[in-house]
């Protein structure tokens, strides 16, 4: 499949290059890397399953570069193609590496000319496929139709469409909604700061600020990180009028709080 | 006749009598409005006697399923008498269903067994009572489990006519979010811009009605 | 057998064949969508045997500007396709298919379930949007079971609309079908290594973006 034996580029004929210049001007019409190499494959005018790899690969690198110097821009995919062939390329002249991992040059090489034997197949089939005699216009279903559906006053029709339309109109419709801050799980130093002057009456011993936040904030991280964070700004708030005082005995330790004895 | 006389035949005269009631018999059958003599004879090759092919085709429908009557100036293929009770006929009228109920439906396929809450929740409108017992009555939603919630409110799941009418295997073969956005189906969402034009009519209708008040 | 003798026996037995296939001819004459033998069966007297009803009328219509076509799992009459060229005014002006479209359309008949990933795969380039949404509208293809590999990607199959247009008697009718799948053509081969085209969906979305600009 993979003709190691394949020389030198040879010298191309007036005609080569003209249709090789036309074949970039045109590189819009291609559909992808895929459907460009198959056409540079029928250069070779060989079965796809006799192709050299190897030459498809100078071709389309070729190719690339000719773009390139003609200033064309090519989409992302068509270079990393070539990024690809290049190393295929270098792969299948290096004698192999016994040591390498992975799949062959050569197996690598054969997969390409099964997507490209595949495409075209396919293309082939589609192509006998709206060959076929079609309905509407080679043949024809009854032109007056009796209802034999089961008897219903009125159909509601919906289509697949528009039932996932409308799902997707749903589901879409919150990424854009007005920017509204979410204060379900918004816990202020302003609540902090009462409930704390509540409870600090009975602190006399070194407790655990953790310990102070509300029933239902402890679990959930978002509610814990809110109400921890206006539990800390609170006591810095009562530390400040002399209320408290805060201890923490290491970096990212346990804030401990008690209430000023002469307080 | 032999073969090659009637051969070359054909390309000076019409066809064979046989062929002409094919091709009227091929019209009839396609066409939506009984056809004329006149109107047979224009689309058939020169030199075919349209007339003559209705007399045999005729004839050869006679005690049939479908009988080839006359309608006004023009012939038609009509079912038998007899056996009209097998067709049901009856006029049936589309209509496209609601916004609201599209939407109902669509949540309760995606999210289904589903509450009337979660519904609402999800669409952020209430739902009237209207819209699921329309569906009820289309026979694409029923009642599953009552969920094991206080309260235990009734579920809606779909049914296998709602699988059948929309082509699906299971309600699990919905495309995602994510899917259907990739198959372009998400293409006519609104631009954060264009939050100020009014949504479709028959959403504004339903709102204007009574109970969508909720939305936030 | 005198009428009225027929009439009695009706009343016990399943009516003469011919009778049936007068009833299947009717039902199926006024109907534009084929209908299967059990959608048949149910509107027919008790003890009937639409199959065979079929049958003989199959054998009926050759030969004739109608024929009895089978349509996957249904039955219909469709005019013969060496009489379309009498029929063309009636033809409705089609939406032109995109070559992307057409290969799309094969790919699934062929491949059949088949993902998204696959025919990008096959085809070397993104679906581009638009192409599935319009199969889809057009009702040719279907989504069909989830694949059961990572990401649980959907599938799709094609319809019996499909099939319908085509004029084919189920999926496995499709031309050249037997050559391919003989030829290996048919296989699903990963790429060795799999360094070139990422397999999984969520990967080929994100493709989506760029390569689009290759189609039309």
């Amino acid at each position: 499949m993979v003709d190691a034996g394949w020389e030198a580029t040879p010298a191309q004929s007036v005609s080569e290059r003209l249709a090789a210049e036309a074949l970039i001007v045109d590189v819009d019409g291609f559909e992808g890397p895929l459907d460009l190499l198959l056409t540079l494959s029928r250069t070779q005018k060989v079965d796809l399953r006799r192709i050299s790899v190897l030459q498809l690969a100078e071709q389309y690198l070729d190719f690339v570069n000719r773009a390139k110097a003609l200033r064309i821009e090519l989409a992302a995919d068509y270079l990393v193609m070539a990024a690809w062939l290049a190393y295929l390329k270098s792969r299948l002249l290096l004698p192999p590496d016994p040591e390498a991992e992975g799949p062959s040059a050569e197996e690598l090489a054969a997969h390409l000319a099964f997507q490209l034997e595949r495409l075209q197949a396919m293309r082939e089939a589609a192509a006998q496929l709206m060959a076929r005699d079609q309905k509407g216009r080679d043949f024809f279903a009854r032109g007056l139709p009796e209802d034999v559906t089961r008897i219903r006053k009125v159909v509601w029709s919906a289509s697949l469409l528009d039932l996932m339309q409308a799902y997707a109109r749903i589901r879409t419709k919150d990424d854009f909604r007005p920017f509204v801050m979410d204060r379900h799980h918004v816990f202020t130093m302003e609540q902090a700061l009462d409930r704390m002057r509540g409870l600090i009456g009975f602190a006399g011993e070194w407790t655990d600020l953790a310990s102070y936040l509300p029933d239902g904030w402890e679990t959930d991280p978002r509610r814990r990180r809110s109400a921890t964070a206006a539990h800390f700004a609170a006591s810095l708030e009562l530390a400040k009028r002399g209320q408290i005082e805060i201890r923490q005995t290491e970096t990212f330790g346990a804030l401990l709080i008690r209430r000023r004895p002469e307080a | 006749m032999s073969e090659a006389e009637s051969a070359e035949r054909s390309l000076f005269a019409a066809p064979p009598m046989g062929e002409q009631e094919r091709m009227v018999e091929a019209m009839l059958f396609a066409t939506a409005e009984p056809m004329t003599v006149a109107e047979l004879g224009q689309r058939m090759p020169h030199g075919c006697d349209p007339a003559e092919a209705l007399a045999h085709l005729r004839k050869r429908y006679e005690g049939r399923g479908v009988h080839l009557v006359r309608v006004g100036d023009g012939w038609a293929f009509r079912t038998a008498a007899d056996l009209g009770h097998l067709l049901h006929k009856e006029t049936v009228e589309q209509k496209k269903l609601s916004r609201a109920a599209i939407e109902t439906l669509a949540i309760i396929a995606y999210h289904q067994p589903c509450t009337r809450a979660e519904i609402e929740e999800i669409r952020g409108v209430a739902v009237s009572r209207g819209t699921i017992d329309q569906l009820l009555e289309m026979e694409w939603i029923r009642f599953g489990r009552r969920r094991m919630t206080p309260g235990r409110p009734v579920t809606f799941v779909v049914t296998e006519s709602f699988l059948d009418h929309f082509g699906l295997e299971s309600a699990r073969d919905l495309p995602g979010l994510k899917e259907l956005r990739a198959a372009g189906l998400l293409d006519n969402r609104p631009l954060p811009g264009s939050m100020l034009q009014p949504e479709d009519d028959e959403d504004a209708e339903e709102v204007a009605g009574q109970s969508e008040l909720f939305e936030d």
